[in-house]
């Protein structure tokens, strides 16, 4: 690792001042994926801000329909929450599935949702779940948040505070494990809410987490595991690394999204 | 890795060519540019600062032409350092064909990671450098769809740029004035122009350097240094393919 | 450089380290607690597993200066003077490690395991190891000695449910 | 006989590694100690043009840098292959020299250029990152299925066309001739997955060099702490033999990659030396997966012959085997001698015959890797032993039986004179604790369920023990095979074993106490194990190839030998007895037949006051024995795996793993049993998980946990184990070696299980999830057209 400056902010206030005269700062959530990039030196920031600690990102509530979860709460915390399990079992389960203890034990949601890797799990909930990323600067909805792998609506110096995701009437995520490195190789999501049903897939989008709105149709018309078994992905639109190529990749979002649907009963 | 695409861009096909040879667009339109540089007349180098996720890496491309036929196709070679995080290179051809009013451009790279960025990333090679041609073509779609490409140089902010910017029409005396001494003397270049026998196999002084290019410069009914474009659209694909 | 003040082991520490410095080298090389090892670095193999604030964390991915005035416990925190910890003993009674070098991490984990359930079976205890890495065991008598301990565990306190 | 042989007694060194005080060789500092890192080519094939180290002095902390021409001037020399073969023309292996640092060429990724020392490791990594090399690319050879094209890039010019050697075991003609007249033929394409050891603990070494007494210290992760001396001082020239002290401290596993010593060893030693300061040098796992040896990686044709009445006459397998990019210890041993003499398998065959071309290729080297040789006979017997009975429609297990040896000793057509065991007993207990009989049933409760079921089988014969010195003299080994002990009997009876083996996990300190307290009645917590340190043992062959039971056991056997026949006229002389009426028993020597009786300590005491000792005996009890043994051990056992396929996805869950083994005695079960699953976990691993893949250009895609699936606690099952015990009749304790078992036998019986479960005999290892769903769309594909 490159010498680095650490330092914890105090407030949301400290964080964006703190960020704004360093040199080329970054803000440092659980840490789980930018100090093992930074021990590679593959990233050098000058600063990292530790926004952990601030008020503002702590908590959760079930408020008005909605779940809302403060960003530097911990994978475990999440996984773990008895709100959350009664509001959203699958939000939780989907906490449980992410690293191994040990890493969910200092991963953040915020974290995650910040960096938008295209084989993480939170997006796939986030964006099925229609959630609101509020932050220092205002509010993005889901689905302008995530645009692209790696890429998001937030600005350098934006911190994401609280995570709101709708209650769904009924939701299941299903994960399919890159065997080595145990992201999501293609893992789908599904919730219906009130305005009708949802499907995202994390790990196997080109440009990251994506609806499958013909499944989503499909689902409106009949909620059942069969009604989007034989819904074709095109493989052009899938990533293919030595784990699963983009064939099998689309081969098994059907699968999955079969099986998540059969799970959420 | 093979990576190859095909992208419409709303512009004439002449247009398009030209775009990619003005340093000042294409350096907007490769994300994290730094700096484009001119070596000599199929030579550039460029900085390039690509950052995917938490990673950020610096790297510095050099990118050679080979068999350019304006306005239709060229092929690139080159090659981007990135330090600890390793390397990446490879070429690629680029093909322009009309289509109405837009130009379909066609490449077909193939290219080579190496060090730390291929031992340790290799899940999102692929992707990351679609993703940066898939923002390169947006970037330049959307420079070229209003059909006035030459403003597009006005964007170009001086703080942060070695090279100064040069519009499509480029002062010959200026393009000259940026070729580096030290490096003009690193091996012997041949370059066939479109038809043109322009063979640059002396010993390269760098007088004659500047005086083909000078001679390139007033041939290209465009004119302007083409080539920069064609380098700087090779070192996006080359670099940014190393990326995770 | 920061000044971190941990309590590690039930002691109180306070050294002045750059801020990159990692829990783990801090850990080894400052305070000479070489029982937290170094197995890869992309935290996976869990061999630097430590326990701060009561939870299991990957010492490798974490900077001293992130946890100053947090409770640290390592492996060589766990026995109570002669008097093994029901996790050491289990490993020990059930054959769990060979070459000794992951187990100070899973021992870490394993407790953290047993901490978190309330019963262990034995598909549970291997989901939970996923972030433990063993070449030498095949994992077959680590399952066996956690599973041992959460009962012995259970015996001596109640278990306690995550929070 | 509560702690004697057989017993499941704790380990002892476990106190140590459960409370965090091992001691491995990165924990321990020297003082003054530098830290050296290395900088490596990022490029399979290149030439350096220049090494341009002029800003790394500038780093603050920098202390000094060595270039593979400081290891040229200071006469280091080439790293060594300590196994000469020959081609089948007569003529000998083309090895290539392998410059500890090559000055002028790079030929895998990896490949040390510089060695960079600091003040502190941070400051090293700055350093080394500030080393420019500038490098001129040349084409590589990184797929070794081309690197016998025509036109291939040369790995080596002492090497034409990258062919090592082209060797040949066994009788062509009369193979050929059995084929010829063969009912029927059964052929297999086959390949080895190309797989990374992984040791948890990464090498690391720490050398010193005590400019006063010009004395050299190498802490080192290794399995073979003398070897490694040997070959620093006879062949690499780093310091004479006398003067070098090499210590393995405590080892976190090895699986053969820590046989080795490395170019990084070599090169620490000597900046030890020219800094005059300790160095130490600590891989990270980036580092482990580019440069230690790698294991496997063949490309094999094999046939099958066999009469009407289904009894195996020939075998002929072909193979080429991947070397890497330079000559490994017992790289050209490997796939040659461990690996073509095994081909008999439990069979009967009476026609074998193994070709095997030996490839450079760029890529790092490969060497031998938990089994060596002999999982890759394995795979090819007992796949192509399966796929002949699918083919035949008869039985798996009733083929193997119909072929099985029976008489012993059997001379196999490959070289190896088997011991007796008892192939059927394992069969027998194998499919009983598989319950074979019920799974036609479970196979039909998965199909319910939507999923495939198979039931694959092993029958694994290994020869273990890498002895004796003749016999691999004759073959063209290098090094002595035989092993060293020390018995040191103190005055008050305490004793301490002084072995050449080395424990990296075995659990030496408690197996070989074992044995003593088997033979002198004495406690195992009065017995203490000296190991892995050449100043403390005079010399020794370490650890590997199954072969510190057999032999290193043996030796101390050996010593104890003599130990007790002098401790008998001792104890005669004090017990005005004759010595062959002396027994040994419970810490006590007893008079036969009468109630007079000595304490061991009484009479230990007695050997070292020395005041009554008979005429011409020596004070003191201290024995020493280099045993090398008269053959080749050869553990046997029948794997059973059963493995459950989700059809939808490709995902292979191993439901079942049996494993019934013959070890000969067992010293300690605790033990064998952990050395049998660590071994199993890899042979599934390389089945189902592990492999190591190059690109075109040689970049190592799976240099990290990321991409190189190590198997987790959740990815194997809990395994089922039993054995049968058939002594060995050439070792003085009866025992066999039972650490490559597992990994022997296992890739073989999950493939196998998969295989059936997919009806196709076309899948490579690892057989991952989309390998796996690609074989049952094409299972599927013609039951669909029907």
């Amino acid at each position: 690792m490159y010498a680095t400056n650490y330092a914890k902010a105090t407030s949301l206030e400290d964080a964006v001042a703190k960020l704004k005269s360093s040199e080329d700062g970054k803000f440092l959530g659980g840490g789980q994926t930018l100090l093992a990039t930074m021990k590679q030196r593959l990233a050098a920031p000058t600063d990292i801000i530790d926004v952990t600690k601030i008020p503002e990102l702590q908590g959760i509530s079930v408020e008005g329909g909605k779940v809302v979860i403060g960003a530097a709460t911990t994978h475990s915390q999440v996984a773990a929450s008895k709100e959350i399990a009664s509001a959203i079992p699958a939000l939780a389960e989907l906490a449980g599935t992410i690293g191994d203890p040990a890493v969910r034990n200092m991963g953040t949601m915020g974290g995650v949702l910040a960096n938008n890797d295209p084989a993480a799990d939170y997006p796939a909930a986030a964006l099925a779940l229609d959630a609101t990323i509020m932050t220092t600067r205002g509010e993005h909805a889901a689905a302008d948040y995530f645009t692209g792998i790696f890429e998001t609506a937030l600005e350098e110096d934006e911190i994401i505070t609280k995570i709101a995701y709708t209650i769904p009437k009924k939701a299941a995520y299903e994960k399919f494990r890159n065997p080595a490195s145990r992201y999501s190789l293609c893992s789908v999501f599904v919730a219906l809410l009130d305005d009708g049903p949802r499907v995202t897939v994390t790990g196997s989008g080109n440009d990251g987490v994506f609806r499958v709105t013909e499944m989503e149709e499909a689902l409106k018309a009949n909620w059942s595991p069969d009604a989007v078994r034989s819904i074709a992905i095109d493989p052009a639109t899938m990533l293919a690394d030595i784990h699963g190529s983009a064939e099998y990749r689309a081969h098994l979002v059907p699968v999955l999204a079969a099986r998540a649907v059969a799970k959420a009963g | 890795m093979e990576l190859s695409g095909e992208h419409r861009i709303p512009a004439p096909r002449s247009v398009v060519w030209e775009a990619l040879h003005d340093p000042e667009i294409l350096k907007d339109c490769i994300k994290g540019c730094q700096r484009l540089e001119k070596l000599n007349d199929h030579q550039m180098e460029a900085t390039v600062q690509a950052k995917v996720g938490p990673v950020k890496a610096t790297f510095e491309a050099n990118v050679d032409i080979v068999d350019p036929v304006a306005p239709e196709r060229y092929t690139l070679t080159g090659e981007g350092k990135g330090g600890v995080a390793g390397f990446a290179k490879g070429s690629a051809e680029v093909i322009l064909t009309e289509d109405g009013d837009d130009t379909i451009l066609t490449y077909n790279a193939n290219a080579k990671i190496g060090g730390k960025l291929a031992q340790l990333g290799s899940r999102l090679v692929d992707t990351t450098a679609k993703k940066y041609a898939a923002d390169f073509f947006a970037t330049l779609s959307e420079k070229l769809g209003g059909g006035t490409p030459t403003a597009a140089p006005a964007e170009a902010s001086g703080a942060a740029t070695t090279a100064a910017p040069v519009a499509p029409a480029a002062d010959d005396a200026e393009v000259a004035g940026r070729i580096e001494p030290s490096l003009v003397e690193e091996g012997a270049y041949e370059l066939e122009l479109a038809g043109e026998e322009t063979a640059i196999d002396s010993p390269h002084m760098e007088d004659t350097i500047e005086k083909a290019i000078e001679a390139e410069a007033t041939k290209r009914a465009w004119g302007g240094p083409w080539f920069w474009g064609i380098l700087a659209f090779a070192a996006v694909i080359l670099v940014l393919i190393a990326l995770q | 450089m920061s000044e971190v003040k941990l309590t590690v082991n039930g002691r109180a520490v306070t050294r002045d380290v750059e801020d990159r410095t990692l829990l783990v080298t801090l850990l080894r090389e400052h305070l000479g607690l070489t029982g937290t090892h170094v197995g890869c670095d992309t935290s996976q193999c869990g061999a630097c597993t430590v326990h701060i604030d009561g939870h299991a964390v990957k010492s490798c991915t974490v900077l001293a200066a992130q946890v100053d005035g947090s409770e640290v416990v390592t492996i060589e925190g766990l026995a109570d003077g002669a008097s093994l910890h029901p996790m050491q003993e289990a490993f020990r009674t059930h054959h769990g490690l060979q070459c000794g070098f992951c187990t100070p991490g899973m021992i870490m984990m394993g407790i953290d395991i047993v901490q978190r359930h309330s019963s262990l079976d034995e598909e549970t205890i291997r989901k939970e190891l996923e972030g433990n890495i063993c070449r030498c065991t095949g994992y077959h008598n680590i399952v066996k000695a956690i599973k041992a301990a959460a009962d012995d565990m259970a015996v001596g306190t109640p278990s306690m449910a995550a929070e | 006989m509560g702690e004697g042989i057989g017993a499941r007694v704790l380990r002892k060194e476990d106190q140590r590694f459960i409370t965090g005080k091992g001691r491995y060789t990165d924990d321990i500092s020297e003082r003054d100690m530098t830290h050296g890192v290395f900088v490596r080519s990022p490029h399979a094939h290149a030439r350096i043009r220049s090494i341009d180290a002029s800003e790394a002095k500038n780093v603050p902390g920098f202390v000094g840098i060595v270039t593979g021409q400081d290891l040229i001037d200071g006469a280091i020399g080439n790293i060594i292959c300590g196994w000469m073969i020959y081609s089948k023309d007569g003529s000998a292996m083309k090895a290539a020299p392998w410059k500890v640092m090559d000055p002028e060429i790079v030929r895998h990724v990896g490949q040390p250029v510089a060695f960079v020392v600091a003040e502190t490791r941070a400051a090293a990594v700055d350093a080394a990152e500030a080393v420019t090399v500038d490098y001129e690319e040349l084409p590589a050879l990184t797929n070794f299925h081309h690197a016998l094209d025509p036109g291939a890039v040369e790995v080596h010019p002492e090497a034409p066309g990258n062919l090592i050697c082209d060797w040949q075991l066994g009788d062509e003609a009369a193979t050929d001739d059995a084929f010829a007249k063969a009912a029927h033929v059964v052929e297999l394409d086959l390949e080895q997955n190309r797989l990374v050891p992984n040791a948890i603990e990464p090498r690391a070494a720490i050398a010193s060099y005590n400019v006063a007494e010009e004395h050299y210290t190498l802490n080192t992760t290794s399995q073979n702490p003398h070897v490694a001396r040997l070959c620093l001082s006879a062949f690499y020239n780093v310091a004479p033999e006398h003067k070098l002290r090499v210590i393995a401290p405590d080892v976190g596993g090895g699986f053969g990659s820590k046989i080795y010593i490395y170019p990084e060893e070599i090169t620490c030693l000597f900046a030890a030396r020219v800094l005059e300061r300790p160095v130490k040098w600590v891989a990270d796992r980036s580092e482990s997966f580019l440069t230690d040896a790698h294991g496997r990686d063949h490309k094999t044709k094999a046939k099958l012959a066999l009469d009407a009445d289904l009894k195996f006459t020939g075998l002929k397998v072909e193979t080429i085997a991947n070397i890497g990019a330079y000559m490994s210890l017992f790289s050209s041993a490997t796939p040659t001698y461990l690996y073509a003499t095994l081909l008999s398998g439990q069979y009967t065959t009476p026609n074998i015959y193994c070709n095997v071309k030996l490839v450079y290729s760029h890529t790092t080297p490969v060497d031998a890797y938990r089994g060596a040789g002999r999982p890759e006979a394995t795979f090819v017997v007992e796949r192509i032993v399966e796929a002949a009975a699918r083919k035949l429609g008869v039985d798996p297990i009733e083929l193997r039986r119909k072929n099985f040896i029976r008489e012993f000793p059997y001379q196999t057509p490959v070289l190896m004179a088997y011991d007796p065991t008892d192939f059927d007993a394992l069969v027998e207990k194998g499919l009983a604790h598989a319950d074979h009989a019920g799974f036609p049933a479970r196979r039909a409760e998965a199909e319910r369920r939507g999923k495939l079921r198979g039931m694959g089988f092993s029958c694994y014969i290994e020869a273990c023990g890498l002895a004796p010195s003749k016999a691999v003299g004759q073959l063209g080994g290098g090094v002595g095979q035989w092993e060293s002990a020390e018995v040191r009997v103190n005055p008050v009876g305490t004793i301490e074993i002084l072995t050449g083996s080395h424990s990296h996990g075995q659990g030496h300190e408690t197996t070989f106490a074992q044995v003593v307290a088997d033979r002198l009645g004495v406690p195992v917590g009065n017995v203490a194990i000296v190991h892995g340190d050449t100043d403390k043992i005079q010399f020794g062959m370490g650890s590997y190839g199954s072969r510190s039971g057999p032999v290193g056991m043996g030796a101390i056997a050996r010593a104890l030998d003599k130990v007790e026949a002098k401790a008998k006229v001792i104890a005669g002389h004090l017990m005005e007895a004759d010595p062959s009426d002396i027994v040994i028993e419970n810490g006590e020597l007893k008079v036969a037949g009468t109630d007079r009786k000595l304490g061991w300590h009484e009479m230990t005491l007695a050997a070292y006051t020395a005041h009554n000792l008979p005429d011409g005996i020596e004070p003191g009890l201290t024995e020493k024995a280099f045993y090398d043994p008269a053959n080749f051990t050869f553990p046997a056992g029948c794997f059973v795996c059963e493995v459950e396929i989700d059809p939808d996805t490709g995902i292979t869950r191993v439901v079942r793993f049996v494993a019934v083994d013959d070890f000969g005695v067992i010293v300690n079960p605790n033990v064998v049993e952990g050395q049998v699953h660590g071994g199993l976990a890899q042979g599934i691993g390389q089945a189902l998980y592990e492999g190591a893949y190059y690109d075109d250009a040689g970049q190592l895609l799976t240099g990290s946990y990321m991409d190189y699936c190590l198997p987790r606690a959740d990815d194997l099952p809990s395994f089922s184990l039993d054995h049968v015990e058939t002594p060995n009749p050439n070792n003085p304790l009866g025992v066999k070696g039972c650490g490559e078992a597992g990994a022997i036998g296992a890739p073989a019986a999950v493939i196998n299980a998969v295989t059936d479960a997919l009806r196709t005999e076309a899948m490579t290892m690892p057989a991952t999830p989309e390998k796996v769903w690609r074989a049952v769309q094409a299972m599927r594909a013609p039951i669909a057209a029907e």
